[in-house]
């Protein structure tokens, strides 16, 4: 019994189904129940969090989270389907803080709201960039400008003819 | 008797055989004592290129030792191995633009290199360097040259302060608390040496170092007073602010310490301060403890060449250990130096004064 | 002072001092190893990846290359009636891509690093600056 | 007597933060009280990159995430692929990606030596680590045609098979490499004021650093056993003798140590590999782009088509590079170019924990830990 079943057989409900994700054992889970899924996932051993994925499928919004386990040296991964419109998941930093950037960093570029972080700001792009790029539908077209505001903030506009280098 | 270098271009000019022609001349006005101003001025001359033509040797000597023990080069282009490199390089300073922040306060700002400069120029009047190759032997030579090193800091948190800048002032505020510390062990090591010696004047000090103890080793200090030495040279290290004790600067933590913003000619100055402090530090060390320009004599030649080149030899000599010590070690931290110069250097300091008052007064030596 | 007290020998530092001094004399295999670069150069590996050179006669203009370029270095342009790629070397990232999948075995890479210039304009080269005959070379 | 916090600004452009990191420090004299990083100065979009060219077209873009070592994020996107497709791949190609690998994993520690002791304030190391560092360039140069940015390791294989010469060359670097090690250990390993600018500095436990998602050499400072390489054995691994080097103290000394070991590690690797490296069998050099032309599969590269379009899934595969581990997470949806790329890389990951590190110490301290984390911003930012 691999651990994505052993999660399926402790949370039923939480659990919608689980399959082999190449080599890994992958559960997909209710959004709803992901903190306890979290808990549980913690308790089991899984103490390394790898990696947060987000990726857009144009209809619906997937996040997937890598687990490894050091006592175990066993795989996981979670996965969470999410409405198109105003994607919203809880933070799992209470439990791993290394989940603190990576979930900005899924923000930042995905747009996925991670409800319950302390501090969620972009971290790559500047404050205030428009759209989120690893979405499909960002517009690539737009360019926009990054210039140093009065007060030595960030300061982004689609509006390049201030900028010193501009044919 | 000759006794500076005032009274030896009187000498030299005598031996030429026109001193009493141009004196004539002088006195022929009455204006003897504009004779003797031109001759300071001269010597003042000789002493600023002298200092400046050290500058310049002593940053390409840096470069080439350390890119020695880098298995590299160093300035190959300019002139023969790359002598010319600090030429080129005062060429390019000069030629940059003067920059004063926005925000600084320009006058301080500007006057700062200017008062770095000047101590580090008058610390050369007391030191020797070769019998009666002095401006003038001042009779409190020693504790002269502490003070005016002592005022360096000054210059240093004019430079930081005027700045306007968080790293300048970072640096300015390190640059005096370290002097400060490492300025008291100094004095106190300089003071046991002047409990043998009996005088402050740095040819005293020298000329007590003359002949040998069984005709091998000679009388130098550095072998009466080990701990005075070693002392003396990690406090003059931190004076002078070069790894492990370039808190000033610590480029990679301050970027460049009090002297982040500066720029071009001002920028030169400070460069030329800290390596005429190099030099005159290194002098200071060789006049203590490692008997000045005392040496074997040869015959035929003036003694006069003879003691500069030995006092030459010798200062070059600790230069290159400090040259060597930077490429060697990295750089402790800020705390920790004033760790060790409040907690083990100024009692040891003091344990040294002790030690050394015993020995005078047992009259071992 | 425990520190002071285990540390008083210095012995890492001179240790350390012993190394640096062993470099500044050359001592046990420790040479110069820098090349004064504009007046002596290293060789270069054959398989070294510089400015690119087109087969004159091997070259059919297919416009491979320009489909698998993945900075878009590459246009094909028309030159003595023939067709031939245009490189623009101020996009390129010397990949080797377009040498892989060429079919024909008509791009190679010289070893041409030196390709600075003053102007974006000047970067790109033409088939006439990168065009060479295969006997020409041999 | 009235005082303020100082708000001090390092980077993004300082002489220590290795290329444009930004720390926001709020601090009490010398002292951190707070430490808030800025990034992204270096953000390239590689991820949207991925999602924009070919499977092939990307493997160019994987050297310049971390372009100290670019030879494992060759190979951590050719074996994802691998994983999705199901390629098998010639013993020989990977015996030389190891060999390639374990190459780049002591350049790699060799720069960070160098960059450490720099900030340090001992500008010897770094000249000395590039000394050794070219020679391995040299030899990189001589394999694959560029010295930084390889684009060497492919899915299937590798670009090339061995050339003439290279092997006596290797053999030449290695006996060389010994005795610098000892050099480098000599220098500065027992130099006291090292000790006590790297002793205690930086301290992070196991519980925590496995917490902040610590990896690689930053993990195995704390006394973490744990290396992919041996947990999940990927490549010729498993059939290489090696230990993990593990470091208990947790603080900035037991990092570096740790690193210094694992250049020895890897030069005993590279002599294993060298010595069984298997003979090429089919010598004729089928380049790689040319596969479907001559339809045949060569000693160093399986038969992969121009035109590559892997089966759709997902796959999350990760390598133990020289800074931590390296994961790729691919989306394939069965076109030629992948749905989604994501990068795991250790450098950003490993940054997480320097906030928490370093509040309460002084900024030399915030440089010798930030030093010891080795973070390439190329790395940090995609």
């Amino acid at each position: 019994m691999n651990a994505a079943e052993e999660l399926k057989r402790l949370l039923p409900n939480a659990v919608v189904s689980t399959g082999i994700q190449i080599n890994k054992p992958l559960a997909v889970i209710r959004k709803e129940e992901l903190l306890k899924v979290a808990e549980d996932v913690k308790e089991m051993g899984f103490d390394h969090l790898s990696v947060i994925t987000g990726i857009d499928y144009t209809d619906r919004f997937e996040v997937v989270y890598n687990f490894f386990s050091y006592g175990k040296k066993q795989n996981l991964v979670l996965k969470v389907i999410l409405g198109h419109d105003n994607p919203e998941i809880d933070s799992l930093t209470t439990f791993w803080k290394g989940a603190d950037w990576l979930e900005r960093e899924t923000y930042d570029l995905v747009g996925i709201r991670f409800t319950g972080h302390p501090n969620l700001t972009r971290i790559l792009l500047p404050e205030g960039w428009i759209g989120h790029p690893l979405r499909k539908d960002y517009d690539m077209k737009t360019e926009q400008f990054v210039m140093l505001g009065e007060d030595g903030e960030d300061v982004v506009s689609t509006d390049g003819s201030k900028l010193l280098r501009r044919k | 008797m000759i006794e500076n270098a005032y009274q030896l271009i009187v000498y030299v000019l005598t031996l030429l055989g026109v001193y009493e022609w141009i004196y004539g001349i002088f006195q022929s006005f009455g204006i003897d004592y504009v004779l003797q101003i031109i001759i300071v001025f001269v010597e003042i001359v000789i002493l600023f290129a002298f200092v400046l033509v050290t500058v310049m040797f002593l940053t390409w000597m840096e470069r080439k030792v350390v890119a020695m023990v880098q298995s590299r080069y160093g300035p190959m282009v300019t002139g023969p191995r790359g002598l010319l490199q600090p030429v080129m390089d005062g060429v390019k300073l000069i030629g940059k633009e003067d920059i004063i922040p926005a925000k600084a306060d320009r006058w301080i700002f500007t006057l700062a290199p200017f008062i770095v400069f000047i101590p580090a120029l008058l610390v050369f009047i007391p030191l020797p360097f070769g019998k009666s190759l002095i401006i003038s032997d001042l009779r409190v030579g020693l504790l002269y040259i502490i003070a005016i090193s002592a005022m360096s800091p000054v210059a240093l948190l004019l430079a930081g302060w005027a700045s306007n800048n968080k790293y300048s002032l970072m640096g300015a505020m390190r640059a005096v608390a370290q002097d400060i510390s490492y300025t008291i062990p100094l004095a106190l090591t300089a003071i046991a040496v002047v409990m043998f010696t009996g005088s402050l004047s740095t040819v005293d000090i020298v000329n007590a170092q003359g002949g040998t103890w069984f005709g091998i080793i000679p009388k130098w200090f550095i072998f009466i007073q080990p701990l005075g030495f070693i002392l003396f040279l990690i406090a003059s290290i931190a004076e002078m602010g070069r790894i492990p004790f370039d808190f000033q600067e610590s480029e990679s933590e301050l970027v460049a310490g009090f002297f982040t913003e500066y720029s071009g000619m001002k920028f030169a100055m400070f460069f030329l301060a800290e390596y005429a402090h190099l030099f005159a530090v290194s002098g200071i060390i060789v006049t203590l403890f490692l008997g000045g320009w005392e040496g074997p004599a040869l015959p035929f030649i003036p003694v006069q060449l003879t003691s500069l080149v030995i006092f030459l030899i010798k200062t070059y000599a600790v230069i290159f250990f400090a040259m060597w010590l930077r490429d060697t070690v990295p750089r402790v931290r800020i705390d920790q130096l004033l760790n060790l110069g409040w907690k083990i250097m100024v009692p040891l300091a003091v344990l040294n004064l002790l030690l050394t008052g015993f020995i005078v007064v047992a009259g071992v030596i | 002072m425990p520190w002071i007290s285990k540390n008083w020998t210095m012995k890492g530092i001179i240790k350390g001092l012993i190394v640096t001094l062993k470099h500044v004399f050359h001592i046990g295999g420790r040479p110069t190893v820098t090349v004064q670069y504009p007046y002596e150069r290293m060789k270069l590996a054959p398989r070294f990846r510089g400015k690119h050179a087109i087969d004159e006669d091997a070259c059919i203009g297919c416009g491979i290359c320009e489909v698998n370029c993945p900075n878009s270095t590459i246009t094909i342009v028309k030159y003595n009636t023939r067709w031939f790629p245009q490189f623009n070397l101020g996009m390129c990232m010397f990949c080797g891509i377009c040498v892989d999948v060429c079919p024909m075995n008509a791009l190679k890479m010289t070893g041409n690093y030196e390709l600075a210039d003053y102007t974006r304009e000047s970067l790109v080269y033409g088939p006439e600056k990168l065009l060479f005959k295969k006997e020409a070379n041999q | 007597m009235e005082t303020e916090e100082l708000l001090l600004n390092m980077g993004p452009v300082h002489p220590s933060t290795h290329g444009v990191l930004r720390f926001k420090l709020r601090m009490d004299g010398e002292i951190i009280k707070e430490c808030n990083i800025v990034m992204g100065y270096l953000h390239r979009g590689t991820e949207k990159l991925g999602e924009m060219k070919t499977y092939l077209q990307f493997t160019p873009y994987t050297d310049r995430l971390d372009y100290i070592s670019a030879f494992p994020n060759n190979y951590a996107y050719a074996k994802a692929i691998e994983e999705l497709a199901g390629i098998e791949v010639p013993l020989r190609a990977e015996y030389i990606r190891v060999l390639t690998m374990e190459l780049n994993r002591i350049i790699n520690h060799l720069v960070f030596m160098g960059s450490l002791l720099m900030d340090l304030g001992a500008a010897t190391m770094i000249m000395w680590g590039f000394r050794e560092r070219e020679k391995a360039l040299q030899l990189f140069e001589m394999l694959c045609g560029a010295r930084m940015t390889f684009n060497y390791i492919k899915p299937g294989g590798v670009r090339d098979d061995l050339p003439d010469g290279f092997i006596p060359k290797l053999n030449e670097f290695l006996k060389d490499m010994e005795k610098r090690i000892d050099d480098y250990e000599q220098l500065i390993n027992e130099n006291e004021i090292f000790l006590m600018r790297m002793k205690n500095i930086g301290v992070i436990s196991a519980q925590e650093a496995i917490n902040y998602g610590l990896t690689g050499p930053a993990l195995r400072g704390s006394g973490v056993s744990y290396d992919i390489r041996k947990l999940e054995p990927y490549s010729i691994y498993p059939d290489l003798d090696f230990k993990v080097c593990v470091q208990s103290e947790g603080d900035s000394f037991a990092r570096y140590m740790v690193r210094v070991d694992e250049m020895r590690e890897s030069l005993h690797i590279l002599r294993q590999v060298v010595d069984t490296m298997p003979e090429a069998k089919i010598v004729a050099q089928a380049k790689y782009g040319i596969a479907p032309m001559t339809g045949m599969p060569s000693a160093v590269s399986t038969y992969f088509p121009r035109i590559f379009a892997p089966p759709a899934g997902e796959v999350y595969s990760r390598i133990e590079a020289p800074k931590g581990e390296l994961g790729f997470y691919i989306v394939s949806d069965g076109t030629t170019k992948p749905y989604r790329v994501k990068i795991r890389s250790p450098s950003f990951c490993n940054l997480t924990a320097i906030p928490r590190m370093v509040v309460g110490l002084k900024i030399p301290d915030l440089i010798a830990a930030f030093g010891t984390i080795d973070v390439v911003l190329g790395d940090v930012d995609r």
